[in-house]
């Protein structure tokens, strides 16, 4: 057990999976000599070699193209995007491939791959270095979708990403990745893709956040509970597709108010299907409208002007207040 | 401009049997009379499968085709070349190669009639299903062939594109993946001079397709694509090379589409009658049947028992496909992943619901 | 004034605004001498020439790439997606360069194009050709994406589409093509993009859907208000980003009760966005779950399959049954 | 396998002005000394500017910066060939080449401290921003090409992308449809040996990048990226070529990115310093000095001066810069659309009540 920032756990769960089983590969942009741009990637070259570790030519869809047919062949394919912003060059190959083998040959065909890549803003980056579109991914049946928040459920769920047999995109919340560390077990420890967690429980109003907004959020959440005496029930999302209704869900049923924490723009975003499914099954429950806290639907602000637009905890206690006191 | 000439590049063209069924002697390869039989017959049975689907479609028995009439030896003879474990990744103009591949007409009928059953992976082979999405499959194959080579297996994989494909940004990728990895993979391009309605010329300013590989550093090489015997040299040649550690190779296969795009298209908007003629007398099958007669090991007796043989295989392969009654609606909820989460088996059963209400079958 | 189906009536817009302006022109694969696969272009080459109607090399990216090239310099390019299904390659211009030219630039630079697309099913042609992916558009922020349901409709959006000076995607519903015919005015008709349509109004439930949805709606709506009596307020939402919030709150805050009938997928669809709007403004006014009817979780059936599970009007009047008697 | 050759390509290099600033006085080309200077100077404000921002980031009073350090001759002597009406489609390594075509210090500086206000058009030139999508831009430019050609302007395009560039697909769907529609575009290569980490013999395996254009049935060379005079040449070639309607030229620039990939990079990883060192001999501008002195129209007095001059110019810069005050924050939602629909006014009043509100300036 030792305290790691993201980055270092991110790499820890790729480093025991390679250990384990060879059919692993990583491969995309600086991912081997570099290490990756962010060092996710330190001492797998080293450790595995070129041929488990491949630094690609400066091509995203030859990345996941490839890895595509090293998945059908039967490999484990870790690729990363060196940036989410640079990503929807490959959404062709996602939509049109990697999620319908299965259903194509009615499962004869898989493609268990990850595509890693870091999104949402905080690095003081150029232009496409800072948006969060989870979202688009979540409009494509056929891969899941995950998003850690911090290093334990990172490395945990990153373990499960690479075991699965379905295609998987996972979004690193760069702004998480050195931010803070945490205690991460040596040994093997995997969450299941597809569950969300009740970070903790609370009977006031729930609230609903993911990736690199957990943060503001929490610090929100602590703040309110300890001036108004009110709980609340904290919600990581962790798998945006498919989602885990069923904890939203009972938490919104048994609290009868919600707030939702989106760093990506308020329109189309994932707090929007959130809020259709509490529509669907929990409606009768609220005691007021769902709030969302997002950004605002605009072209994502370079950096100079970034931290206006992103969700911060002022907003977010608002948001706790204006629904409890509804 | 006066300077240093650095670099210097050719591309070749290779023709073993030309137009009128003749060889030539020097190029002919060796090739035994039950083997040209063989390739013979499938290029025949891709054939009658071709018209017979023409056929069932304008009969409305099945959905849109697109027919690979006048390509045989583009397809069928390099698909024959492979080894068992070799991997076959196809465009979609390709349907007797894919026999070949171990593909059933039935899985063909049921494709074309809009159901996923036509994909499933043929036994012992490793066949991919049909891909739309032109230009795509060539990523995979190449990264197939990374993993062949990781994995120490020594199959090649055999990817198919048309020359419309090669615009595409993920043809260009893959080509250079595959020289950077010295993948074994042969690109194999069925330049039919059209894609849909636009003609070679209009669809790159570079002379051959071949010359293409020249940007990636590998060999490419131009073949006479309606001449069995020059498919079947360049084709084992780079088939060899890529199990041989030689990595990628392209060939342009010159040929032509001698029917329509699809049949859902009309070419009588952009090509003429005539140029459809010229094209019929290249016709790869003509040519092959004057070539075995020519060696004394085929005659028009032979010919009639192969074609009622083969249609006979046909109607009953249609009549299998007519006769399939267990298609059920609700098996696209199955295969969305690899386990169903709760909200997909709620629709399930809705979906089930819903239909048996509908059906008045409650 | 003549009747023409959908197929006409957009050639008609184009045929018109090429007239009036020579910076119109057309690119696409197919779209000149064969006049598109649907013959959407027919005449055009004829009529204005291969400077202006394009047959380009097969690469999407390439024609959204040289559109906006073209859109920099002044130009109105019209460019053709063959199907919806093939213009997932084209996703990283749209988002990373159309949608943001003028951001990037505060105004400097535009990029007025549009991008015509056939989408959704019903032609009983292979994969790919049958998905009905708007809600993916309408997660970049910065593109306008509008969606007709009718030949006159069409015709009067598609030039309000060209003359706009932001980069519209505009998804043509391939089963309405030539499913019906309508009057068209031969003179100029421009709608404004941005506004949903009240088709009829009502008052005990508002139902909303667009495209090709549009008719088994309408089919559903007149069975349900003539066996029950009860009236139904019809909205044809026709721009899908940005969407028309005060129409759609407006009429549910009267009716209090709503139904969103979607050809895509449940998950992430459009419906899900308006419901998070309605959750906003009109949730206190709600006497029902909103209702939604659409396609199911799964990708897209081959057309074999494919009529069970789009939305039939069974299916739709059963919501607005549920929902008015909830 | 003895065939028939159809077709013969060569590529050819061209240096002109040699690593120790020997002339070839054959291929020199003939320019006056006043824009030999000229040369010299924009190359030396294209250093001088990068240095600074270099250290400006150090100090942390700007953002990640990516220096074009080593590459001056690559991009600003062809930025210098442009007639005013001709368009400039960069990258992002030119900086030089950008202040070239009309972009103030203040604005590379705003760019780089994150402000979309570095993007504004500059005045009378058609510049477009900074493009970090690697590749993508070029595509941009074929468009405005065809453009061009269309309304009969006779401006020809320059685009800008590396050796990296050249693996995307967008890149290889603008170099074919440049060569379909003969667009006038000069596709300008800088390759500098590496993309980030990259070493360009991993990039692809074609032993130049020139040799790419023949993919396209288009001229490409490859030329001494660090040779300003040759670089001179190709460049006036090239954009004559375009401009007199004959369509898309690809120019290799064989140079060296002799610092980090951008401050955010540490090259140490992945690169000796001995490479280092020696592409450093082969710096531009010592090469340039050397010619001009040997043209006896520079001397160390003059230098002195233009250092002293440029110096001075930055700094004023710099202090305009960072007089900035009014960058409004919420002038994002001003631009999503040309005009704003109902809820982003609405998001954006939301927006200035809750930063009053925050600031306590309510
Ligand atoms: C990415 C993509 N764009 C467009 C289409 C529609 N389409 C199907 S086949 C075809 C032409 C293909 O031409 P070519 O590659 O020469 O193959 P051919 O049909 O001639 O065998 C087009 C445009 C598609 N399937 N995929
Ligand atoms: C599509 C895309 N992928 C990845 C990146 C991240 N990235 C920025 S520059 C760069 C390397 C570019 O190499 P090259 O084209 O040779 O240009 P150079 O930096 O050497 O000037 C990479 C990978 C990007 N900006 N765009
Ligand atoms: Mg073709
Ligand atoms: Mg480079």
């Amino acid at each position: 057990m030792s305290k790691m920032n993201m980055v270092q756990a991110i790499n820890l769960a790729m480093l025991q999976e390679m250990a384990k089983d060879d059919s692993v590969v990583v491969l995309g942009e600086d991912v081997g000599v570099d290490e990756g741009v962010f060092r996710v990637t330190a001492g797998l070259l080293k450790k595995y070699g070129e041929d488990r570790v491949i630094d690609t030519p400066l091509a995203e869809s030859g990345i996941i193209g490839t890895s595509i047919g090293m998945a059908l062949a039967g490999l484990k394919p870790v690729c990363e995007m060196q940036f989410s912003g640079f990503s929807y060059l490959i959404v062709h190959q996602l939509e049109g491939h990697a999620s319908r083998f299965r259903a194509r040959s009615q499962g004869d065909w898989t493609v268990p791959l990850v595509v890693r890549m870091p999104y949402g803003g905080g690095v003081r980056a150029m232009e496409h270095h800072s948006e969060s579109r989870e979202a688009l991914y979540a409009t494509i049946t056929g891969v899941k979708v995950v998003i850690p928040s911090t290093p334990r459920n990172a490395r945990a769920l990153l373990v499960a990403a690479i075991r699965d047999p379905d295609p998987v995109v996972f979004m690193e919340p760069k702004h998480s990745y050195r931010a803070f560390r945490e205690e991460v077990p040596d040994e093997e420890e995997v969450m299941e893709i597809g569950k969300a967690e009740i970070v903790h429980e609370g009977n006031d109003v729930t609230i609903i956040s993911w990736g690199a907004m957990m943060r503001p959020t929490i610090k929100a959440v602590d703040e309110y509970q300890e001036k108004t005496g009110k709980t609340v029930e904290l919600i990581d999302l962790l798998t945006i597709s498919p989602m885990d209704s069923k904890t939203i869900i009972e938490s919104v049923q048994k609290t009868g108010r919600c707030v939702i924490v989106q760093e990506a723009p308020k329109t189309m975003g994932i707090a929007s299907e959130i809020i259709a499914r509490i529509n669907d099954k929990a409606l009768m429950y609220l005691e007021a409208p769902v709030k969302r806290v997002t950004n605002y639907d605009v072209i994502t602000p370079y950096f100079g002007r970034e931290n206006y637009y992103f969700p911060n905890p002022e907003r977010i206690y608002q948001a706790l207040e204006a629904t409890v006191d509804f | 401009m006066p300077i240093k000439e650095i670099e210097d590049f050719t591309i070749s063209y290779m023709q073993v049997l030309d137009e009128n069924g003749k060889v030539d002697k020097e190029l002919e390869p060796k090739i035994s009379a039950t083997e040209l039989i063989d390739m013979y017959r499938w290029m025949i049975r891709a054939r009658e499968v071709d018209q017979r689907l023409i056929n069932l479609q304008r009969q409305g028995r099945i959905g849109t085709v697109g027919p690979s009439t006048g390509q045989e030896a583009a397809h069928v003879i390099p698909a024959l070349l492979m080894k068992d474990n070799d991997w076959f990744v196809g465009a979609f103009r390709e349907a007797g190669a894919r026999l070949v591949r171990g593909e059933s007409i039935v899985q063909a009928l049921l494709f074309y009639n809009g159901f996923e059953e036509g994909n499933k992976k043929p036994e012992n082979y490793r066949t991919l299903p049909i891909s739309i999405i032109v230009g795509s499959q060539t990523l995979h194959a190449v990264g197939i062939g990374y993993a062949m080579k990781y994995r120490g297996d020594d199959a090649a994989v055999l990817t198919f594109m048309g020359d419309g494909a090669t615009s595409e940004g993920d043809f260009h990728e893959a080509m250079n993946f595959a020289g950077v990895w010295q993948a074994p993979v042969v690109f194999l391009c069925q330049n039919n001079q059209w894609a849909i309605s636009l003609p070679r010329h209009k669809q790159t300013k570079s002379e051959t397709i071949a010359q293409k590989a020249i940007a990636y550093g590998i060999p490419g090489i131009q073949v006479d694509g309606n001449d069995p015997l020059a498919m079947h040299v360049a084709a084992e040649e780079a088939l060899k090379r890529a199990r041989n550690g030689g990595g990628p190779t392209l060939i342009e296969a010159v040929t032509y589409r001698l029917m329509m795009h699809t049949t859902a298209d009309d070419p009588k908007k952009y090509r003429t009658e005539d140029e459809v003629e010229g094209w019929k007398k290249k016709d790869p099958i003509i040519r092959f049947k004057k070539y075995l007669a020519s060696k004394k090991i085929w005659d028009a007796k032979k010919e009639e028992a192969l074609q009622t043989e083969i249609k006979a295989e046909i109607d009953v392969a249609v009549k299998e496909f007519e006769d399939i009654k267990d298609l059920p609606p609700e098996i696209c909820f199955d295969h969305v992943f690899s386990t169903k989460p709760d909200d997909i088996e709620e629709q399930r059963q809705e979906f089930l619901d819903r239909l048996r209400k509908e059906t008045g079958n409650v």
